[in-house]
């Protein structure tokens, strides 16, 4: 056996980045995300029609050369709303998830970690959330906070934690009775330190498939909105509201592709995003086999 | 034999209610067992006599004396003019929940001076109290006299054991699945040729339409953009008719930016309206230059406000819009949520866009459309400009209220606050006309008033559609607003095995 | 447990008290009210005749009196009367909806946990497999699709085209009522709702696992000779179950204020469909009625799936 | 009972581990062999793959991380018939854990299932092997605790891993080891956390066991004292290899390794300690670190601390020498030692 | 003597099990003085964690007092903990548990440092990597995790982290007892070098007598949650006066083999925390009982200076035999 120079073992960000790059379902999932990300963020570079142009003459229209998705019952481009619905249904999306995944998490963590009364407090408050009936909470928050972006934001956030803080609060209950995090509070651990350094990284799993879950509950939930007058505002371009369309059973039936591309978009973005998420999960979790 | 239909699906239903008293729709339905004395016929053009054989008013308009027929209730008492009396005074009631008592006012006295006859006096003349007693159902005095007044609402009587005099009697309601009719076999005008009619509920109209495909009903309103489906399907016969609703974009006139005659002219010259009908509605709308689309009450002289964008573009720059406003957004509030809406609104936005006006439609549920456009001090910055529509027939004086000066809230919905003595003018003469032969003609000037000043940019009057199987013979339907009441003549329903 | 469990109901009685003031609070804030609801813009009434209504419903009265009105009623035993359906008691109006709600619900949701598991073990355990790759496409495309679209997709697929189930409602109307008949209307939304539900608990099962898989003590399961069948199912899967557990919890916490979506393509006089119509036309009496029934499922579940975790592992101390 | 053929035959074996930046070979040609009712205790340095060993035994390491490179291992099974468990499918693997082999793990928290009673855990390979129904296995479940000193078993036995105390907790794994009286027992440091009485106490019980019914045992322990104590011949592993083996008392009085010389010498010795603290003397430990398997020296391993190296020690890695009847060493200065 | 640094008065823990009580610890009452390490001794599960983690305030002691460096521990604000903790360290038992499965060692080592807002990250890996280098782990274990070391490499890393922190008491919970003789050796050789350098405290909890022997000044002996016998190490091992300190002593087995001693090996069953023997706790095991074990718990007395027992019983001879 030849003698082999010190090599210095390689960091966990190096390690963790492999483990990704192995996942054949993460770069599948990054294939997938980048380019349609792109061509979300750069169409109207290249592409002719713009989302909110009506063209009476030729509504419903099917998938052609001109008209790669067909035109919509007012005669707009569907592939140029699919691609402008796309930059603002994943900002929503992507900006409620997060604010709610950090809320939920907050007090999840923050009730199972902080001791007796923070728990019970945090809870019954978690329990009066979810008991308040959405639609009255969206009809409140719609006239206090009106449309917009925002406002939309806000309002699917404040919807969707309570689930994430209860399940959070569920995994971590367990992890604080395990010695290494007795061995963080000897070494004088407050709460944040517990909050991040422990209780995250243990309750990573459950993030991220809220995360990805959350990411098409977001999307689904904006259209709901628009039937309360929240949401974003049409004739704006979203997925969800694109989909509503399917509402009435000529477009389901006689014009698919006004739905389909919206929905399809939906799905291709949500399976990217998942096994992106997956592949994270993975790449940051030590034991996990490899394969 | 049984008939199913969704008879409360649409504009016109009311599911869940068996009040007539109450009742603000429905009455396709509550038609069925229960009857009016009087009603529109078919074409909703003139009242007939139902449980009033004939009826007759004085020359000062202050009183109607009506001739009841021989009829029974369902359970076998006769009607008579007691019953009348009983209901007109419940329905005069507010107590009672009664939604028509208000319109009732006019009424200072009901008579039954004997058990065929009932005389109405009233206070001062009203055009509208024939249009208003086509709503009132005949109860029975017998079931319901004991009930005290303010608990009549509360009963469960009107669910579990109503009785009318129509041609068929209520069997059961199960709860929010469908309400079941059998035929009144002692019908006075003959034994109905169904034995069942079930009304069935749906809370989504698409499912309406899968349930009607599927053969499970026979018959349900659609939406127009649903039409086009049916009209290749032999198996179907499509019912089309007026809806006497105008929708129109309404200017909040509180708003400083509609002060200018010229703005509103653009408006008008910048929509494309026969676009918007010839693909949106699929034909099956009218424009409208005024509140009316009905050849009696337009003249023929009214500016049709072509569509004609430089123009607009040009009256606004003439009006100097780029002081009024500019591009600031103007918030365009309605209610209609459904998809045809939706792109009717799509398809208004950008083509006020391109003249230089920046709509943001904002789409709300009923209760809070008018929460904000009744309030008496509303906030016009949340409705600058609404997207509506109201009744304008089968009584053709139903648009009063929305655009008269004295109806501006509190007094009235007259939502759009529009001042404009000419027409406040007008409109009080046509209401104020007790010669029927003259009121056309001062409808026609309501019209005229209307399409020069523009308290609206009135856009059409769309048709409503019914589908129903071809093997329902002899059904009468009409897309009346509050689904009538008119002579349906349902003991002549059949169906085909 | 028991005294723990006592004193959380005290604390969830209080909280529904709260609940009513929040929620008639809201209700007040929300634009709009029944009376607003009761028109059809179409059809106008003069804000004068409404405000006759309204001070015969007594809403022109200050909050707190109306409250306390509300309250007598309530703790009177029958939570007052519906504004919309004036000759139904409120109780009476939800109570009657709750048997349909948990038929549909229930049967859902018991396809969907018995499936959801079974797929998030079957997608854990053969991570990155043909099948875990499918499971995973199918639960996504389930989640990413919205209720309405599925529901009316499903409609026209087997009621409209395949005829092969009714197109809606709980019973053939005017037919006498057969259990055949009301399984033939349930199946359809029941599985429509469940395939959505799956999915969620599929997902949440399998991460959960794959997070216990690696851990010594199912090493020590295989040691023992343990099925790899058993070893999952005994050894891992319980240790897994706290999120699913709670993700279940609040799952059956909320079913009983239905699904609104399926319930209303499908017509399931449900809940949902209640609810729904009722914010629609602003009932507030069946509103704070049926929000409190829920609130109240809403609690007793959260405690029963905190109970629950103490069952699943001993290590949680409850109270 | 007494048949020639070793109960446990271990052949050349090498277990590696894939991890980035190459596999590491964690077990290095491993000789082994355990005789019926014989104890072969294995000692050496912490890492040098005394767990590893017993895991491949058991066939158990960490799917696509750890696998057996190279080697066989031969079992005779209760039944006398004989077998490669290297070449067995999972399945027949299956059969074999907790019933011929029972294994005690090193770490005897987190190898308990948190959620479930010990009783529990015990009973279960008795119901998996013996089809014994919950009540009989449960008494089983007893009886076993109480053999291996758990007083109070009936209550112990329902209570779960985190109420009991580290050796507690040990000791029941020993007792979920021994449910189905394995002809072979893998002991992985069983009496670490165990105080000396209990450990003595245990160590009574397992001597029994295999006196009884010709247990063989392969006990990976640091205590020296326990391997004198209990075990017929002993091994020393130093970075993946056996470095030296042969009967106890051979290799504890005359130590062929450098490495077993400097372990000997490193053990404190009770009685010696108040001497030392006067003296201010430190307990000899053998200077150097270990080097690590990544990056393992050619030739010797112990080379780089050992005092007797000499540059034909860097050169190949020296064979397992016989250095007496039964006793062998890896080492090429084996005689100037 | 000054006043110790720690003063440990009438420690009491109970748990709540399947509707019992059981009393864990009862009345535990011991000093430790600055530089001095003592020994925590006695049968498995008799509460030796359970002191060790009391002390330092890990678990809520039911009852009774803790002082450190004149600061009464118990019932001070979890803040005012906080700032204490640093000062105190604990080496689990559990090598396996006590590790974070998620961190590198490089995270672990560094955790109590960035808690305490100790130093720069580079300064902090320093650290890590001379506590590393102190138990003799390759500096490349930094970026490694915990599951990919071997047990006794575990406890290593547990150890270097308790040192990190650079502590004045060290609660030692069977530190060496995973390691190997001669890494055992030295890390035990280390201990002492700290304690000897910098003064450190050490509660050191073993089984290991040897061990306990070598590196303890003095050495308290716990059977069933009570003290049983507090002496200095050379006292205690010379002349043991408890009759369960005697059979622990002589349960030790030897590498001398085939070198039978006569080893006592208790007989009896522990008693059940749940329902301990009146009087004396051990008396039910005791060879040397007589009526009188059974009436009253035994008071710890002073036998000879600095050298207490709980046990009525003085006529015992040394090296007696039942
Ligand atoms: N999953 C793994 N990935 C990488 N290396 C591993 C893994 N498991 C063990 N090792 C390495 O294999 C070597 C042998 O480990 P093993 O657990 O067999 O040691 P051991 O002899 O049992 O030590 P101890 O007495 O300390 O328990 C160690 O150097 C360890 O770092
Ligand atoms: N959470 C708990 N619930 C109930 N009993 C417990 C709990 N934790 C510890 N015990 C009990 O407390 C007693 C003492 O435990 P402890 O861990 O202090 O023992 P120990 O002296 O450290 O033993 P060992 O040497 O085996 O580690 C044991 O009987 C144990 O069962
Ligand atoms: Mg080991
Ligand atoms: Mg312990």
């Amino acid at each position: 056996m030849l003698a082999r120079t010190p090599s210095r073992s390689p960091g966990p960000l190096a390690r963790a980045l492999d483990r990704f790059l192995i996942n054949r379902a993460a770069v599948f999932g990054v294939c997938l995300a980048v380019p349609v990300l792109a061509m979300i963020l750069t169409y109207p570079l290249w592409w002719s029609f713009k989302p909110n142009d009506i063209d009476l003459l030729a509504m419903n229209s099917g998938p052609s050369l001109k008209h790669w998705f067909g035109t919509d019952g007012v005669g707009r481009d569907v592939f140029a709303r699919v691609m402008e619905g796309g930059r603002i249904s994943l900002l929503v999306a992507i900006a409620s998830t997060l604010m709610s995944a950090v809320i939920g998490f907050l007090f999840g963590a923050v009730s199972a970690l902080g001791g007796r009364w923070a728990d019970a407090v945090g809870m019954r408050f978690v329990d009066l959330v979810m008991t308040l009936p959405p639609v009255i909470f969206l009809l409140v928050l719609a006239s206090i906070a009106g449309t917009g972006i925002w406002p939309t934001v806000l309002v699917i956030s404040l919807l969707s934690w309570p689930l994430l803080a209860r399940m959070v609060r569920a995994r971590l209950l367990e992890l604080r009775e395990r010695d290494f995090v007795i061995a963080a509070r000897g070494m004088g651990a407050g709460l944040p330190h517990l909050l991040f350094r422990h209780g995250l990284p243990n309750s990573i799993d459950i993030l991220v498939v809220y995360a990805t879950l959350q990411i098409a509950n977001a999307i689904l939930l904006e259209a709901g909105l628009s039937f309360l007058g929240l949401g974003i505002a049409p004739p704006a371009a979203s997925w969800g509201n694109m989909l509503n369309a399917a509402r009435s059973t000529a477009v389901l039936e006689q014009y698919p592709w006004q739905w389909l591309f919206p929905g399809g978009a939906l799905i291709l973005a949500v399976l990217a995003i998942n096994f992106i998420g997956d592949g994270l999960r993975d790449a940051f979790d030590p034991r996990a086999e490899l394969n | 034999a049984t008939l199913s239909g969704g008879f409360d699906v649409g504009p016109g239903g009311f599911q869940g209610n068996f009040n007539p008293l109450a009742a603000t729709a429905g009455f396709t339905w509550l038609s069925i067992y229960f009857e009016p004395l009087v009603t529109y016929d078919a074409k909703l053009q003139k009242p007939v006599g139902v449980l009033a054989s004939s009826y007759e008013v004085s020359p000062d308009q202050l009183t109607y004396t009506f001739k009841l027929v021989d009829a029974k209730w369902h359970d076998g008492k006769p009607f008579t003019a007691k019953d009348a009396k009983f209901t007109m005074e419940l329905a005069k009631n507010a107590k009672t929940g009664s939604v028509l008592a208000a319109r009732l006012t006019p009424v200072s006295s009901v008579e039954a001076p004997d058990e065929h006859t009932l005389v109405l006096k009233l206070s001062a003349p009203s055009a509208s109290l024939m249009d208003t007693l086509t709503k009132v159902m005949m109860l029975p005095e017998h079931a319901l006299a004991a009930i005290p007044a303010d608990q009549l609402a509360k009963n469960p009587w009107w669910s579990t054991s109503p009785i009318g005099t129509g041609a068929f009697k209520f069997t059961k309601y199960v709860n929010d699945q469908y309400v079941e009719l059998a035929a009144n076999t002692d019908y006075r005008s003959g034994k109905p040729a169904l034995e069942k009619i079930i009304n069935r509920y749906f809370a989504d109209p698409a499912a309406a339409i899968a349930a009607l495909r599927a053969g499970e009903i026979q018959f349900t309103y659609v939406d127009s953009n649903e039409v086009p489906t049916f009209k290749e399907d032999k198996s179907f016969r499509v019912i089309e008719g007026n809806s006497f609703v105008v929708n129109y974009l309404g200017f909040n006139h509180e708003s400083p930016i509609w002060k200018d005659l010229r703005v509103r002219q653009a408006v008008m010259h910048a929509i494309n309206r026969d676009a918007i009908i010839q693909s949106l509605y699929g034909g099956a709308a009218k424009p409208a230059n005024c509140a009316y689309v009905a050849d009696q009450l337009v003249p023929k002289d009214i500016d049709p406000y072509a569509y004609d964008p430089e123009k607009a573009k040009a009256l606004l720059k003439e009006a100097g819009w780029d002081q009024i406003n500019g591009g600031k957004p103007i918030t365009l509030l309605t209610y209609y949520t459904t998809p045809l809406a939706t792109n009717v609104l799509a398809a208004v936005q950008a083509m006020l866009a391109q003249v230089g006006i920046n709509v943001v439609p904002r789409a709300v549920d009923a209760p809070t459309y008018n929460s904000i456009v009744l309030k008496p001090d509303a906030d016009i910055s949340q409705f600058q400009l609404v997207y509506a529509g109201l009744q304008n027939g089968p009584d053709a004086g139903s648009i009063n209220v929305g655009l008269n000066e004295k109806q501006i809230p509190p007094a009235g919905p007259n939502v759009v606050r529009a001042r404009m003595p000419d027409l406040t003018a007008a409109l009080d003469a046509a209401l104020g006309e007790p010669d029927a032969a003259k009121r056309d003609g001062r409808y026609q000037q309501v019209c005229k008033v209307m399409n020069s000043q523009l308290p609206w940019g009135t856009l059409w009057v769309a048709n409503r559609y019914g589908v129903v199987s071809t093997k329902v013979k002899d059904f009468v339907w009409t897309p009346a607003p509050g689904g009538g009441p008119y002579q349906a003549d349902p003991q002549r329903w059949s169906i085909a095995e | 447990m028991l005294r723990y469990s006592l004193r959380r109901l005290a604390i969830g009685i209080g909280m529904l008290l709260a609940l009513s003031m929040l929620i008639f609070l809201l209700l007040r804030l929300t634009p709009g009210d029944p009376i607003d609801a009761y028109i059809d813009p179409n059809i106008p009434m003069s804000p004068a005749d409404l405000a006759e209504l309204r001070s015969r419903l007594g809403l022109d009265q200050p909050l707190p009196v109306q409250y306390l009105a509300w309250l007598q009623q309530a703790l009177a035993g029958n939570l007052g009367y519906s504004i919309k359906r004036m000759d139904q008691a409120v109780l009476g109006l939800v109570l009657s909806r709750i048997g349909p709600t948990v038929l549909l619900m229930g049967t859902a949701l018991v396809i969907s946990i018995i499936v959801g598991i079974a797929t998030g073990i079957v997608s854990a355990v053969r991570r990155n497999s043909f099948a875990d790759l499918s499971f995973s496409v199918l639960a996504l495309t389930g989640i990413s699709s919205p209720a309405f679209l599925s529901a009316l997709i499903g409609l026209y697929v087997f009621a409209v085209r395949l005829k092969w189930m009714p197109s809606g409602g709980m019973q053939t109307p005017g037919e006498a009522f057969s259990i055949l008949d009301l399984v033939h209307h349930l199946i359809l939304p029941a599985s429509l709702l469940a395939v959505a539900q799956a999915a969620l608990i599929m997902r949440y099962m399998r991460a959960s696992l794959l997070e216990v898989l690696n851990q010594d003590y199912v090493r020590t399961a295989r040691a023992k000779g343990v099925v790899e069948f058993w070893v999952i199912l005994k050894h891992a899967l319980r240790n897994a179950l706290l999120p699913v557990v709670t993700l279940i919890g609040s799952t059956i916490g909320l079913a009983i204020g239905g699904a609104i979506f399926i319930e209303s393509v499908f017509n399931w006089p449900g809940m949902g469909l209640l609810l729904v119509d009722s914010v629609e036309t602003r009932d507030y009496p069946v509103i704070m009625g049926a929000t409190l029934i829920i609130g109240a499922c809403v609690i007793v579940v959260n405690l029963l799936t905190d109970i629950t975790y103490a069952v699943i592992d001993p290590r949680i101390k409850v109270a | 009972m007494q048949s020639t053929e070793p109960i446990l035959a271990i052949q050349g074996l090498k277990t590696i581990f894939r991890i980035r930046g190459g596999d590491v070979t964690a077990v290095n040609d491993v000789d082994l062999t355990v005789g019926a009712g014989e104890t072969v205790a294995l000692v050496g340095e912490s890492g040098s793959g005394k767990s590893v060993t017993s895991l491949s035994v058991m066939r158990l390491l960490t799917r696509n991380i750890g696998s057996i490179a190279a080697g066989s291992i031969r079992l005779r099974r209760k039944d006398g018939s004989g077998c490669n468990l290297v070449s067995l499918t999972e399945d027949e693997m299956r059969d074999i854990r907790g019933d011929d082999i029972g294994m005690v793990f090193q770490e005897p928290m987190s190898s308990l299932n948190p959620v479930y009673t010990i009783g529990d855990q015990i009973s279960e390979p008795i119901r998996i092997h013996r089809g014994a129904s919950r009540r009989v296995a449960m008494a089983s479940a007893f009886s076993l605790l109480e053999s291996v000193g758990i007083p109070d078993a009936k209550r112990r036995a329902g209570q779960y891993p985190h109420e009991l105390s580290g050796g507690m907790r040990q000791r029941a794994t020993i007792a979920m080891a021994l449910a189905c009286d394995p002809t072979l027992l893998i002991a992985d440091e069983p009496t670490t956390a165990l105080d000396v009485t209990i450990q003595a106490q245990i160590l009574d019980l397992l001597l029994k066991l295999q006196r009884e019914r010709g247990m063989a045992m392969l006990f990976v322990t640091h205590n020296l004292g326990v391997v004198a104590q209990i075990a017929h011949r002993v091994a020393v592993m130093y970075t993946g290899r056996i470095v030296e083996e042969g009967p106890v008392g051979e290799v504890f009085s005359n130590p062929k390794h450098p490495y077993t010389k400097g372990l000997l010498a490193s053990m404190p010795r009770l009685g010696d300690a108040t001497r030392m603290k006067q003296s201010g003397e430190k307990l000899a430990a053998i200077p150097g670190v270990v080097p690590s398997l990544m990056n393992m020296p050619s030739g010797c391993a112990f080379a780089p601390r050992c005092q007797f190296a000499i540059e034909a020690c860097g050169k190949a890695v020296p064979a397992l020498e016989a250095v007496g009847p039964l006793h062998k060493s890896r080492c090429i200065r084996w005689r100037e030692i | 003597m000054t006043e110790p640094l720690l003063s440990v008065r009438d420690l009491s823990k109970s748990y709540a099990s399947h509707g019992t009580q059981l009393t864990i610890l009862k009345d535990i009452s011991f000093d430790i003085g600055k530089g001095e390490v003592v020994g925590l001794v006695g049968e498995s599960g008799s509460g030796k964690t359970t002191i060790g983690r009391s002390v330092l305030r890990l678990v809520e002691p039911s009852s009774g007092n803790v002082r450190f460096d004149g600061v009464e521990l118990t019932g001070l604000s979890s803040t005012a903990m906080r700032r204490m903790r640093p000062r105190m360290q604990y080496i689990f038992q559990d090598p396996f548990a006590s590790l974070s499965p998620r961190m590198t060692i490089g995270e672990i080592l560094t955790e109590g440092l960035k808690i305490q807002r100790i130093g720069t990250r580079k300064e902090r890996l320093e650290r890590a990597r001379v506590a590393l280098e102190q138990v003799d782990l390759p500096a490349e274990a930094i970026n490694r995790y915990a599951h990919e070391f071997s047990g006794g490499q575990r406890q290593r890393i547990g150890i270097a982290r308790a040192l990190t922190l650079a502590p004045e008491l060290i609660v030692a919970d069977e530190p060496v007892s995973a390691l190997d003789v001669s890494i055992q050796a030295q890390v035990i050789n280390l201990l002492r070098d700290l304690q000897q350098r910098l003064g450190l405290t050490m509660l050191f909890i073993s089984h290991d007598l040897a061990v306990v022997e070598y590196i303890c000044d003095r050495v308290i002996v716990l059977y069933l949650g009570r003290i049983m016998e507090i002496a200095t190490s050379s006292d205690l091992y010379a002349r043991p006066q408890h009759p369960y300190t005697r059979a622990l002593l002589s349960a030790i087995p030897s590498t001398d083999v085939g070198a039978k001693r006569d080893r006592r090996v208790l007989r009896g069953e522990i008693p059940s925390p749940a329902n301990p023997p009146s009087g004396c706790v051990f008396r039910t095991r005791c060879p040397h009982v007589i009526e009188a074990c059974s009436q009253a718990v035994p008071e710890l007395r002073e036998v000879a200076p600095g050298h207490l027992k709980a046990c009525i019983r003085d006529d015992i001879p040394l090296g007696a035999m039942p």
